[in-house]
């Protein structure tokens, strides 16, 4: 490398409005949309700063009109723009889910190709706060079902900032999710390991690459967003335990890394999935079906273990919803369960 | 139609405890929540202590709780929003369940599944919800199975000016003015929907003048007091009885606090709140009861003594409640 | 602004080339998808034919389209629903490709892959869907991004009645108007949602009233006539191109044909369409072209012939195209 | 048995449309609401004739406006009535995924159980006859996936009829989702096998009971709705070629009948799911993690085979849209070379 990098540490929501910042300066086509995302700077912070910078214009303020700006960005992306569009929690989708997954996911198919529709929508995720039934939520999978969007979910600031760039630059629609509890806001504990050290200069993360953050031999936790950092803590309690636990951070479910996981399951013969969606019928299937699919190759120490909510509203109560969300401690019981656990002979 | 003097009472005392149960709020809701009991670096965290998560209260806007409530007995439907205490107080949910299901606590209204934004209470047809818009068609419901059932009960959605921008809203109603059902919409005016001003959400100045679009009377009510929600509600609630249809009441009001508790309230002029609260709607009613001899200084004592025992009591029950055991969180997914 | 000749004369033939293309897919559609060659026991097949799948067709709604079309430049978007034949050719889509398009064909504006309800022709800026509202918003973005780029090109969104019940349609305008976008919303009033008369559906008599509720203009053509749609839009794009903010404008017009093809219509009073078509809104454009000396039977017939000669060479086109591989079905999900 | 039960051949939607009349009748507080439901009997056909015997009042026509008339019946359903809606192609949910995901689905539960919400959501699934990607979708698993809802996807007139009185009698959300090639519409063409005898008396089927359909040895098709049509008629042609094929029918994805499915693939070895839903993160995955969950007990000959719509939106040219989704000849190819595929051993 001729350039010298400099680097500071900086949390998540620093790191994506910086990115954000970065692009909007490089790319006049690039623009914000959202609720609260002007002098408030986003509930969770991914705009502190890009009014005053960027003026009202290139971050608008919008009435809480998700359909009404979504479908905005959809026409202002066919025209050439590059729209960034803020839905404030990703529990709100089912008010706007239409113009997401119907027209923006679908368009370029549609028109064989010829047009694309190069759209960022941002979204914050996730639980573990108390604040209920629908603003909690994870509900990824249901974007990676539908054909068309790209969606990404880092787990700290450095991969944010990068993923980040590579989706506003990508020409596809992206759905880009963070975790609330690992954005590093002054209003909410957060996951340290989340906040680290970011370059300052520009730079991409290419989608569809998972990130072995971990390396261990006994078995593989699969994981994403917040729940990497619960994982690696809990990889840290098995270590003491005497077991070797493998970190995978997917980094990004469409596109999906399938040949990491596979890679890291063939190496430990077991396979953890820890995931803060729903358990049914959603990522924690997915991923457990490319061990599923992949009988001839693998051979498995035990069966698949899959830990997510156990198919409930997220409870508001403190010790309900600490049962709903898989913690540290369940993770770390689970992979016990894991080593004790034999396949068929 | 003015109130009777009963009413005025109820309006004042009820505007007193919902003023005494938020600013109790405010106080139990920062329990917990400082440094340096909590992750170091933060300046306050939103999942600690005894009362965890979002919380929008409800100060100064008491007059259209009451104003509306006033006219409905237990068989009509509230259905609140995400900012739902004072319309809760109003329609008479209990205060100790309520209290109770804001500390996650077993006794609560949801046995602490739902939380601040979804608090029900099917005794007094109470519901409240934390997606914006969402209320406006519930409410058509309760109206269409009052309608279906023969009885004159009426239903009422309450919710913001930013929430009138939503879908919902046009969706909700065009159905209540075509199938002619009694439903009041309530819009709360605070001029604010989070740090977005009116005016920035909004394309016209008043949301009364959205009525026409679907044929329904609309009324301004201009002033936050609850006199003038009461006379304009009575007509709407009179006319929802009759068979007559829906009609949409936009009330300006004034929010006092943040929009949540922690808000830093950055983009709101520093004075706007203090010189809001100079027009305080209890006092004024105060003045009034006064001066038509309704009210003196003991009585207003005695009032105010009440409430507080009961609002104490309240938080007291919710504190001291028990958890509900961990692996509740399985059930009550389906009903059976 | 009356039309000039020029465009009396563009809004007649194109008129006419609308309804031509409608009357040839009535026949092209049922080819294949009668008995007895269908699966036995059906009436009709739905699925069979070289045009597959739903068919929406606009003849009688000629007006609309060509009134409003008339005042649009390429660099004008368009973005119709799901009855978006008379909007694509008034817009001047690429007719082979379109009719390729709905044959499911290689050749097609979408490779084969949209069909009928999704055409995207970007040369002239056109676009449609199947989602009922989905449009008005997407319009909206199209006109954000000529204001952005600082063009006076204008967005129009076309939608039906039935449409303007849908909460995108409340956002939308809402959104125009707040952000004086150049976008004219009109609305095709053809008093029917498939089988669901206005009155059944819209709970004001007139979508120009609900104007009011977002601060637009608000215009209803009550004719169904080329050149009261021409002068109503002429004013609007005109403001639109000036800066000044969004129109909303309904048009009463006439659906001559079922809602889709197939529609049993058991729903409609037998002789409706019969009696519409006794208004006509084509040969009323004839007659006046002819009082003012710009038509006659020879230019006329000339006009007609040349028309008849593209349709059909689109149709050949569309029936004569290949198709695509059948692993194309895996292409074009993202864009690289 | 005592009483004689008299049975006719009826189409599914003739079956649907009786199963609602009668419990209409039955019932006062069930009344239906949708778009072109009155003298239009419905798009596909499930309200044809109601309206004459009920009434508008009982039959409601309503405008386009599905977050409104869906919520309607989350506030009616709070009061005691029965509502039915219908959403007249799956494809729209997006415009009112909120009223039934964040509302309908968990109030009950956010009420801690104070409250029922007794509603049918019924609606149109499928493709194959050229709808293009907007009006072809299944999208069943985003039901399935969010907590609070029941998922029946009938095969079938019989099962159709069952379901639908047992969904209307639930105190809970029911979402009914039947697809349109099987319905025995007079206007595309349908899958025979889906017109059967019903009783005409009223019965009702249990959710959660998949339904072995056909008996088998060699591999078990785990599917479901049009699927199971196209799987017997496969089952038919791989007889031919001496495999024996189990055809199990799931009838409900919530709740879903893992015992079943776990027994058929404990004696057969073999796993096909054939599915007409996207394929990542959806029925498909979590059928197949079924395997994955049981290594212990199962002895896979053959890792589990998923046939589904291969992740794009539904094309609508005819060559495209056979190819995308599954076929006859797909299950049967797919049912073949999982014949010839090994487990690691
Ligand atoms: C559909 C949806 N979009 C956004 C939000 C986030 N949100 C919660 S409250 C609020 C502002 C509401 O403003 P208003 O309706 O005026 O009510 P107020 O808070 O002033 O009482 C917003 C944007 C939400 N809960 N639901
Ligand atoms: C959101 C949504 N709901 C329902 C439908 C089904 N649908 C297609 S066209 C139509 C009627 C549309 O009526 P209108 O808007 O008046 O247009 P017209 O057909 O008369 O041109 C309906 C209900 C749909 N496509 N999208
Ligand atoms: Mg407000
Ligand atoms: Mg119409």
């Amino acid at each position: 490398m001729t350039n010298e990098s400099t680097s500071r540490t900086l949390t998540m929501a620093q790191a994506i409005s910086e990115a954000i910042g970065m692009e909007m300066e490089r790319d006049s086509r690039v623009f914000y949309m959202g609720e609260d995302v002007g002098k408030y700077g986003g509930i969770f912070s991914a705009t502190t700063g890009l009014l005053d910078k960027f003026g009202p214009e290139r971050i608008m303020e919008t009435p809480i009109s998700e359909t009404g700006f979504l479908g905005t960005a959809v026409g202002a992306a066919a025209e050439g723009l590059r729209p960034i569009a803020e839905i404030m929690f990703v529990d709100f989708f089912g008010v706007c889910f239409d113009q997401i997954y119907n027209h923006l996911a679908k368009n370029t198919y549609m028109s064989g190709g010829a047009l694309k529709f190069p759209a960022v929508i941002t979204t914050g995720i996730g639980g573990g706060y108390n604040d209920a039934a629908q603003h909690s939520q994870c509900l990824y999978s249901i974007f990676a079902h539908v054909p068309g969007l790209k969606v990404v979910v880092p787990s700290n600031a450095y991969d944010a900032k990068g993923l980040m760039i590579e989706a506003i630059r990508d020409d596809n629609p992206v759905i880009f999710m963070y975790h609330k509890g690992i954005m590093g806001l002054s209003w909410m504990s957060y996951f340290e390991g989340s906040t680290n050290a970011v370059p300052e200069e520009s730079y991409t993360i290419p989608f569809g690459k998972a990130n072995v953050i971990r390396q261990g031999t006994d078995l593989t936790i699969v994981t994403l967003s917040q729940m990497v950092q619960k994982s690696l803590l809990a990889a840290d309690k098995l270590a003491e335990l005497g077991i070797s636990a493998e970190v995978v951070d997917l980094r990004t479910l469409v596109p999906l890394d399938k040949a990491t996981v596979l890679k890291s399951v063939a190496k430990t013969g077991r396979l953890l999935v820890a995931d803060e969606d729903y358990l049914s019928f959603g990522l924690s299937g997915e991923i457990s079906s490319i061990v599923a699919e992949n009988l001839d190759t693998l051979q498995m120490k035990a069966p698949v273990l899959r830990l997510a909510v156990p198919d409930v509203p997220i409870p508001f109560s403190r010790p309900l919803e600490q049962f709903a969300i898989p913690q540290v401690d369940s993770i770390v019981d689970s992979a016990r369960q894991l080593m004790n656990a034999k396949a068929f002979k | 139609m003015e109130p009777s003097s009963e009413k005025l009472l109820w309006m004042y005392k009820t505007m007193i405890e919902i003023r005494e149960y938020e600013e109790a709020m405010v106080k139990v809701y920062l329990e917990g929540k400082l440094p340096p009991k909590i992750q170091k670096g933060l300046a306050f965290d939103i999942g600690a202590g005894p009362v965890p998560g979002e919380m929008h209260l409800a100060a100064g806007q008491e007059p259209v709780a009451v104003g509306v409530c006033a006219h409905l007995h237990a068989e009509d439907s509230v259905v609140g929003a995400h900012r739902p205490h004072h319309f809760a107080i109003a329609k008479g949910v209990r205060l100790n369940e309520m209290t109770a299901e804001m500390f996650g606590k077993v006794t609560g209204l949801g046995r602490g599944k739902g939380g601040h934004m979804h608090l029900f209470d099917p005794k007094v047809k109470f519901s409240c919800g934390g997606i914006v818009g969402a209320g406006a068609p519930q409410a058509c419901g309760a109206a269409l199975a009052a309608k279906k059932m023969g009885k004159d009960w009426v239903a009422i959605a309450f919710f913001g000016e930013g929430a009138a921008n939503q879908g919902a809203f046009h969706e909700a109603l065009n159905l209540a003015s075509l199938w002619k059902l009694p439903v009041l919409f309530v819009v709360e005016d605070n001029s604010w929907g989070i740090s977005v001003p009116k005016s920035m959400s909004t394309s016209v100045a008043s949301n009364a003048d959205r009525a026409a679009a679907y044929a329904m009377p609309g009324i301004r009510v201009d002033r936050n007091d609850a006199v003038d929600v009461y006379m304009a509600a009575g007509e709407a609630v009179a006319r929802a009885r009759r068979g007559e249809g829906p009609t949409l009441i936009e009330v300006k009001t004034d929010r006092y606090l943040g929009h949540f508790q922690g808000d830093p309230e950055a983009y709101r002029p520093k004075d706007e709140a203090p010189t809001l609260r100079k027009d305080d709607p209890i006092p004024a009613l105060g003045a009034m009861l006064r001066s038509r001899g309704l009210l003196n200084d003991e009585t207003d004592a005695g009032i105010r003594a009440e409430i507080a025992a009961r609002i104490e009591a309240a938080y007291e029950f919710g504190r001291s409640s028990p958890y509900p055991e961990a692996s509740e969180a399985l059930q009550h997914v389906f009903s059976s």
